[in-house]
């Protein structure tokens, strides 16, 4: 999945896996999903499969970490070994440093961890399958997972991957586009508020490309916003 | 809590859910769930969820096997699991249960290693088998067997351009798995025997004796675990159940 | 009591060193710095301090681009620069900054890599650049790039011998840089917008949004840094005050 | 020492280094070798010779470690570079990880660390020549370690190896027999008490063959501990 | 710079570069250049170019590491990728964890650490310029940033290399002659009070040889001594 | 407590042990301890324990070297040896030892490293030298230079096969070792000059200088340590002490 190509990726403005420009791949959710933790949820888009689940809020130790007016949120993305086609070594790189990083700041604006003082709350993003916007899913993932630990939200945090390949601006690119794309952008939200939490882009873009994918990002996260809310009622309903 | 009131009830005779000591609970198992992986399964015991995935690379083979391929297996505790697993290098229990699944395999010979050989002493295949914990609920180890022997049986090896790089998605024939041996970990309450420990149980054991079992109740892998030492008396009889029971989850595994 | 007081300025229109909003403080670059380096380039900007080294190693090149050269960028966050920075691995700020400088040099093809093959398939240049941060008074990412671009402009690449081993010290070509993308980091406290923050004011920052620009006013980089969310209806604005300070930037670089 | 061979490793009943199946090697034991530490020993097992210290009780740091209730006991397994034939670069890899867990197991049960909340024990084996069975000689160093500093055992605890070649039932494999065994299984108990606190097994056995290498490894650790007694005894001789 | 040559590097009792045998390169110093340290300086030898600064006294964790009798120093010595011919992969090896103790070694005896129980005095050296001597240069640094940072001090220390080549004794070896030398020393005094603090030595020399040498050493380190002050002053010249 | 009264004693000039001042402990050298290795030692002095063992592996010589062996000192302070040392990494002082030891081996060129190529520029034979400390009981270093020393002297290089595979047990003949340098380490307490410190003395020194000395009186390696300086006056006499005393320590070296 996801290698480079010379052939044409969009032929008569349909994608090589059917998709039209604006149109995102099959979107699942799952709520609860582990037992063990806190709050958790599975999210995938198409092949690319996130799990996510949230520890805490728990004190964190060595104590002189701790801050004494607020919380903190600690995440961990992490590429499964198998999730990629050529066998991934564990362990961190620099690509999940930086993703574990991006990965906390879309979501901080989201909490009041003020409330919580001395405490952390860990997030942690599994990648399992990946292919392409592996980060956006993750955040997706982890947003529902903290909604579900009761962790208090001001929103949810929604994410979705825009991009441009062979000249037309996308939708939620898979693998084998991300490698091939001239752009790509990944974008998260709190769409109830049009607030921007996560913007990273790459390749090259003029400034009004730039905006009417950061349009069509806007878009897309507010479905997502939907599904997620959905996923969770879906969570409360079960319970009950 | 729990804890407590798991054990007591161990030693009262009943568990905490119900089960009879000799009983699994009920498990699921889903092959090929990871597109990007040559093989894979998903197992869930109870709520212990784990996932194996197989990928294949073209390697080296090791100097005193120049005929074999090459096969190795890790184990990752991801902190999704359980909030007492910590991010950072495997720790001692994920090296532990890697290295015993590992053995499980490998000496049972369970793969036909022999058929991995690309070019004699310098080019074979290597199977790498990485077990991810997602959910911890006890009793990783026998789930963590489970989805490795699953994942390796419906692993395929993928072709090579003339070149002789991997043309991944484009496969040759299935891997050589030859064997089911099936894990099963008797464990102990004072004179107590029962089997698959939900967490509470696990936290409050004795010990356990993980035992790998093949087709034919030849003993393949044994490893002693817990705090406490067992009674050598006991050894038969916690034998006896990993043997019995071997041969009723083999039939979960396709 | 300085962090509060640069905030109070900056909601009250205000720069605790009476900039404009918009302003840079003063820079300073010097070219070639450092002997033993083929490439470097030494930034002041106010007393922020960086210096980018470039060193050209012959290696292999990527599988998937056999005919290209390699290009990678660290950095390191000394001790020196902060009481904040320890010593030890490069941190996840560390990280950061060498990626997003590496993507915006690598994504607008400011060097041409394909002129750094020695043998096809083989034997290429590797570009390293290396960021050395030694004072940090903040805007540490517009500093870098500034270094790193600085770097690469001056990079000459030396001759090989006959058995094609580096002569140090002995230049065959300058290294092809034919673009200056130049990384402008638009700052946000509340409805404010500003440039070039110092420590004080980096730390009481909402939000910053990094945009790397081209001479063509293309964007070919940006990244979304701290705790705080931007307003959508914002960005554009953002994006209009990095692409006309990028031109005025640019300048600077020879 | 320790390669794999295609000849015969026991010839009418003999094996190669001239000992019945059931034979150990030579054994030695050496009781407070090692000035430095509270406890120490040194045991060889032919040319396997495990060095093994205890330090502690002593308080454990960070705190955050500390167990309210309870002593807790660290080992550390680790083998000499020089050890082997192929030079073992310095650190812990898979192996000695996995050696590491078991060989403190396998101790755990003889101690009372009830009796001492919030301390460590720190027990280190040092494997300066490695000739097949070295877990087994660290234990029983390590056993004696502990008793010599004063760490109140409910009792020694003793270990050796057994196995299968050419089809044969042996005790106490050498680097070359274990390299080339059917089968081996390394055992720790409390001969006097009939506990079994080590079983690890590799390798292909029947139940029949299993049961009977169990005989043979309770009646071999039934010696080693008659030894290990000798040797204490010997020590505290040495002292007065 | 600094490879190995079969070349002559003395003719006619010049160096390579010029210099008579007892002559140091150009010298030059610059204190309080790092204004996010409590003290700071920049030295350099020809082409070697250290940067030192000190952060701290300041309060140690984690706190067990704390001695309740004195302050500690703490001293990082570091090489930047780009300060050698051919780059140095980033992090610390085994030279520079030897010379990060023998730097912090050359410095304790100069400052009254008891005055601060429990704080830590953080001192590190960059080498951005290699080119021979870069312990030296590195020490020359860190007393001036250690002084520059208001720390009390006996004494300043000075550094500097001496050592043979082509049976030619010489000051400041430079890279090309210290991987062509017979032998180098390293040497560290506190000028003023004659107290050696810092003395390494490698390769042949008879001990007349070494005296001799330890003679120019100590005229070299009293000149480097007078600039370490006329430096200081400067910086507070400048500061009025 | 103990250290305090090292420390009176030696201010009053007498030692803890009621040595002379420039009396060595008893020291006891074995040869060939560890089967295992092509070389080794084990040498007590007084209560210090230190194992040397010898590997020589097959390898590839540096860039800058074609035509020379290569040689490698290591060091591990295994816990079993203070209850100071901690499990982990070298730290730094096992590698300045390791590095003491090493340079007063290689400068000295103590092994004919030429006599080591086994295919010019290609394969050469590397000598790994791994110090274990079993025990420290004091003067780590001088013990550790003995052990290190007599190893090499032992130590044979094994035959290769026609493949040029190494065969470990049969050799072809001794490392050609040249020298014997002998590292000694001279104490000082204010004016008091004192060698082979016990524990308790080493813990109260202000400064120790170890001097690394030839068959001819040449010296070959030097290192200050310890925490306080040395007046310029006294180095030429502890120089003095240490030639002097490497001639009595060498006869303990076969």
């Amino acid at each position: 999945m996801g290698k480079k190509t010379d052939s044409e990726l969009i032929i008569d403005g349909i994608r090589l896996d059917k998709r039209l420009p604006d149109q995102t791949r099959e979107i699942k959710m799952k709520v609860g999903n582990i037992v063990s933790a806190n709050g958790s949820a599975e999210v995938a888009f198409g092949n690319t499969t996130a799990l996510a689940s949230v520890h805490g809020p728990r004190p964190l130790f060595p104590k002189h970490l701790q801050e004494s007016q607020t919380g903190i949120l600690r995440v961990r993305y992490n590429m499964a070994p198998f999730s990629v086609t050529d066998r991934k070594s564990p362990g961190p790189d620099r690509r999940s440093v930086e993703i574990s990083k991006v990965t906390r700041l879309a979501l901080e604006p989201s909490l009041f961890l003020d409330d919580y003082p001395k405490v952390t709350v860990d997030g942690f993003v599994e990648i399992i399958q990946a292919d392409g916007s592996t980060r956006v899913t993750g955040i997706n993932a982890l947003s529902l997972a903290l909604a579900s630990a009761g962790i208090p939200m001001t929103s949810l945090v929604s994410a979705c991957s825009v991009g441009k390949i062979n000249g037309t601006l996308i939708v939620d690119l898979n693998g084998m586009e991300d490698n091939n794309s001239e752009s790509d952008v990944a974008v998260a939200m709190m769409p109830d508020k049009d607030i921007v939490t996560l913007l990273q882009m790459d390749g090259m873009l003029t400034k009004e490309e730039l905006l009417h994918l950061l349009g069509l990002a806007k878009k897309t996260c507010g479905k997502i916003y939907e599904m997620q809310k959905n996923a969770l009622l879906e969570k409360y309903r079960g319970e009950e | 809590m729990m804890e407590t009131y798991a054990l007591e009830l161990i030693q009262s005779g009943k568990r905490i859910d119900k089960r009879e000591f000799l009983q699994f609970r009920n498990a699921e198992i889903k092959e090929n769930v990871i597109a990007t992986a040559e093989g894979s399964a998903y197992v869930k015991l109870g709520n212990t969820q784990v996932i194996a995935g197989v990928k294949m690379n073209v390697g080296t083979p090791f100097a005193d096997t120049p005929n074999e391929g090459v096969f190795s297996v890790s184990a990752e505790f991801t902190p999704l699991a359980s909030e007492e697993f910590e991010s950072g290098p495997p720790g001692e229990d994920a090296v532990e249960l890697a290295r015993i699944v590992d053995r499980g395999i490998r000496e049972s010979k369970t793969i036909e290693m022999g058929k991995l050989v690309i070019t004699p002493g310098e080019k074979v295949w290597s199977v790498f088998v990485d077990i991810h914990i997602i959910d911890n609920q006890g009793n990783l180890l026998n789930a963590a067997a489970l989805a490795a022997l699953t994942a390796l049986l419906n692993t395929r090896i993928p072709k090579l351009d003339t070149e002789g790089k991997v043309l991944r998605g484009d496969y040759e024939r299935k891997l050589p798995v030859v064997h089911k041996p099936i894990t099963v970990s008797v464990c102990k309450v004072g004179d107590k025997l029962f089997l698959d420990p939900t967490k509470e149980e696990e936290s409050v054991l004795d010990s356990k004796l993980s035992i790998a079992v093949m087709e034919d109740d030849t003993i393949c892998a044994m490893q002693k675990q817990g705090n406490k030492g067992i009674e050598f008396a006991m050894l038969e009889s916690m034998i006896d159940i990993a043997i019995e029971k071997s041969k009723e989850l083999r039939k979960l595994v396709k």
